[in-house]
């Protein structure tokens, strides 16, 4: 059954109990996205340090289990990576939600692959696909920067 | 026809949703259509279709009468008085713009102030604050109770001397909440104060009179009222019709066309610019034809009826959380589940064939007042039964299985 | 398909008008709508209805997707850079006034001027003139010359330091002129001045080019390009949306809502505010395939040469007076009966099953200077045969007989 | 044929040579018409006297042979008429057009009836009626001499 795909344990768990959920003092980045047809929001935080490495990364926001276990997970993922490493990752997880069946990247452990394919699930639904994606939008925001907030009705 | 039986009448559900029965909950949103309406579309497009108005063959002829027969049909519907008092627009959203445009450009100055309601939906607070920022007018906004109602002391209350109309739903698309709008245009008239009616979800739930209500405009949306898409239908006092300045302007709206300056023609063809949609008003003759024949009396019992059976079976679902109890409530269940974020109850709810609506219902004032960001909704139409309320309840049991397993 | 037999696959061919085969010849006011086209929406209605956009269950998305896809058939029908610069309105004269609406509300002040011409339809005309009242602008008018037509020269003409917009028709919807709108775009341009096209004549008869052409915005009515009435697209490029402020407001077309403010959506949904006409526009998306089918070439192709064949027997009619001799000439064939008045002319055709237009045709300027208050037109659609203008000739004949004995 | 019933002899004779065609002096009531979706146009002239007797008529206007032959027929049939009578035939012709079989009034001679009579014929053709009509809806506006223009989408 395909809700059991979308509805995975870990999704669950991460929904429920979202990991870097809060804000931190000293962050020098930040951006909000926000998805107006539905409601849903997030608002990343990051501490960029000197060698444009993620040196900590929390959200704030509220919206679906998929929005908020991918915001969770993305944070987990993220943390200590540079710029062209987050750049990497973030394409290769639109992708893998777009068309790919599988994550190319190795910058991360098969664990971790494990736990970000959890989110293809939302595959076959397509109305989802923007609660997922819409925190990795967010951050590319945060990292490059630009003011305003992500509108998910912007991209694909 | 039974209205027991009248899920007959409605093609769409002979068919399979995930290989099970469709249950339509989100009749707010949009109707689904009878057999009826749909025929009539394929037949006027295959046998009669032409343009309205503008030539005199003999297809141009009879389209025009059908279409202006539609106009009467609906007249009589609401209790207008005049045929000439239906417009026909392109949506409900359109019918508020129109108003709020032609009423504001002619009425309104800085410092005059729009009085509305926390409930009202967007298209009912968006077209009003643009004359903001053209008017600089003030827009008020009447409190919504905790039980999601408005009462005639909550708009007496944010009446101002400077209040140069007040806009209102009739029923409320979250809440459920069916105004006391007789009595509240008898307090805004007593004022000397307009009243616009967004009746988006009162036209086709409740019966309406005009002339009894006395309002100065009604919005309707036809798709709501199992009618085609791309229509709506705005009802104004002739003298309003007469007095405002038109809103689009094209072919058929005017009088005489020079270089220097041109004059509008009269009602009904001031507000309809360009070509309309013929076929779509056409057809929309049929749903009214179709509300008639079962009788609008009968169908407000039966989804009275259905409405207090939903709210039972989820006030008995210790999970269920329902949203607004208003002393009159009619055809729209809004509830949340905690610890399941409205878009999954949609989701897993669809895997079922049990379609809902979730999310904010264009009601983004209202979710911030009750403090959520989202909701979810099952709301009622003519052809809905207990027992799909039953597999909405079965449904939603099934979410807190998956949520808290 | 082939052309030849083409009017197989429209069922309105199937009918008789007083006992006689149709010919119809009215399609630049409205075209007749192939099969495909009307199962469309009648599949769509029994089988897949619900709203667009707003709600995530299975119909919903299913709505969604088809209703996207059609703005991208027509991105690329159009070969416009990005689908979200086709906006659906419900027609081209509500595609018309957004244009003059929100442009005239950013960039408008007391003075400026809005070139356009006299050949212009009331619907690219009245739109300009309200800006005279609320911005004080004031609007030229391009000479037509005694062929119906418009040089480059008469646009530059009227060009002044003042002008802000020309607004021009691609097809002269009574002389049948096909104006030569990639020059003047191009001088426009480079007196950096945008050019709105009517293109309600246009793009039903012509291979179009956004890209090429490089016009700001361009008007369509979807109605008279064989799909359904109540459904316009306006192209514009993607600054000018980004730009300019939203036209109506209400669901939809919304960022956030608060009572102090709201933010507006991005494209496509911020010009597409409330229920659209989702039907309308998924079956275009089969009016779009029908015409890809047959190849807009082949179409221009056949209808070049039905009017030529046109204008050969009308003008061997001593009787006949055509109106208009432009340079580039498409699908159009006004004249006048010495001594018949052309809504004598429409009534004898009509016995006859010929449908024809007459009138000012939206275009009194235009009339007026021609010094005529009403002509007759046959306009053609890709359904038409030379038959179908020998019919005409023939049923003229009758006329003259009728008036002359 | 229905054809032959609209456009009879007589029509087809008043709509080519209309009688009193034309303004003339000392008139002291008029009104124009106009049905702006054909443009059709006519405007009545009067001269109304004492006894409320109108003395002379005429109008001008430019239109199908159904409106300029009713124009001609009416300014013919209204001369020396008071405005009882007028107000009588004008009843009277207006309720022909719509369902009337006949024309009920004894004002005028059955010769006169019979012209009158043969504009029946756009009965059967309902968008022709407005043609017939106009010149009698303007010649109510002059007689009541309301200011502006008689727009013949007004009525019905
Ligand atoms: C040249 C031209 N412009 C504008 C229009 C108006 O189009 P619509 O009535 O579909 O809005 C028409 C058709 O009537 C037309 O022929
Ligand atoms: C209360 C209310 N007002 C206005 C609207 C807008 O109607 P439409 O989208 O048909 O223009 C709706 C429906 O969405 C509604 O429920």
């Amino acid at each position: 059954m395909d809700l059991k795909d979308l509805y995975q344990e870990i999704i669950l768990d991460h929904g429920k109990n979202p990991r870097n959920l809060g804000k931190f003092e000293n962050f020098n980045k930040d951006a909000k996205g926000h998805n107006p047809l539905c409601g849903d929001k997030v608002h990343v935080y990051l501490k960029v340090d000197e060698n444009k490495k993620i040196s900590d990364i929390k959200f704030e926001g509220h919206g679906c289990a998929i929005s908020m276990a991918s915001a969770s997970i993305m944070t987990e993922l993220m943390k200590d990576k540079d710029q062209k490493e987050v750049n990497e990752l973030i394409e290769d997880f639109l992708k893998m939600i777009k068309d790919n069946p599988e994550l190319k990247s190795n910058l991360i452990s098969d664990d971790d692959k494990t736990k970000l394919m959890s989110l293809s699930g939302v595959k076959k639904y397509p109305m989802r696909v923007k609660c997922a994606t819409l925190p990795w939008h967010t951050l590319i925001s945060a990292m490059t920067n630009k003011p305003g907030e992500v509108n998910t009705e912007k991209e694909d | 026809m039974n209205i027991k039986d009248i899920k007959k009448e409605f093609p769409i559900f002979d068919n399979k949703v995930h290989n099970n029965d469709l249950v339509y909950l989100d009749s707010a949103n949009s109707s689904q259509k009878p057999k009826v309406v749909v025929d009539r579309i394929y037949d006027f497009y295959t046998k009669e279709f032409s343009n309205v108005g503008r030539s005199v063959h003999y297809l141009a002829v009879a389209a025009t009468n059908l279409y202006e027969n539609t106009r009467v049909l609906v007249q009589k519907y609401i209790n207008a008085k005049d045929p000439n008092e239906i417009v026909f627009t392109k949506g409900a959203t359109e019918a508020i713009n129109l108003v709020a445009n032609t009423f504001g450009q002619k009425y309104l100055k800085e410092g005059d102030e729009i009085l509305i309601t926390e409930l009202e939906h967007h298209s009912n607070y968006v077209p009003w604050h643009y004359l903001r920022k053209s008017k600089g007018v003030k827009i008020n906004f009447a409190d919504v109770d905790e039980n999601g109602d408005i009462s005639i002391e909550s708009i007496e209350k944010k009446i101002t001397p400077k209040t140069k109309i007040l806009a209102i739903t009739h029923l409320s698309n979250v809440t459920g909440a069916i105004l006391p709008i007789k009595e509240i245009i008898q307090l805004a008239h007593s004022k000397n104060i307009p009243v616009l009616v967004d009746g988006c979800q009162g036209a086709p739930h409740l019966k309406l009179d005009m002339q009894d209500l006395d309002c100065d405009f009604y919005a309707i949306s036809c798709h709501k009222m199992y009618g085609p898409t791309g229509l709506g239908v705005l009802y104004a006092k002739k003298k309003w019709l007469e007095e405002l300045p038109p809103y689009q302007g094209g072919g058929g709206m005017i009088g005489e066309v020079k270089k220097e300056g041109i004059t509008f023609g009269d009602l009904p063809n001031k507000y309809e610019a360009g070509t309309m949609a013929t076929a779509q008003v056409i057809a929309f003759g049929e749903s009214i034809n179709f509300i008639n024949k079962l009788g609008i009396e009968k169908i407000e019992e039966h989804e009275r009826e259905l409405t207090k059976y939903g709210e039972e079976v989820l006030r008995k679902n210790n999970s269920v959380k329902l949203i607004g109890n208003p002393k009159n409530k009619g055809s729209v269940l809004s509830f949340t589940l905690d610890g399941v974020h409205p878009h999954d109850i949609a989701t897993i709810l669809d895997e079922d064939g049990v379609a809902i609506r979730a999310g904010h219902h264009c009601c983004q004032i209202l979710h911030e007042k009750l403090g959520l960001a989202a909701t979810a909704r099952a709301s009622l139409g003519v052809y809905n039964t207990k027992e799909d309320l039953d597999q909405l309840n079965n449904s939603i049991n099934k979410c807190i299985k998956i949520f808290n397993s």
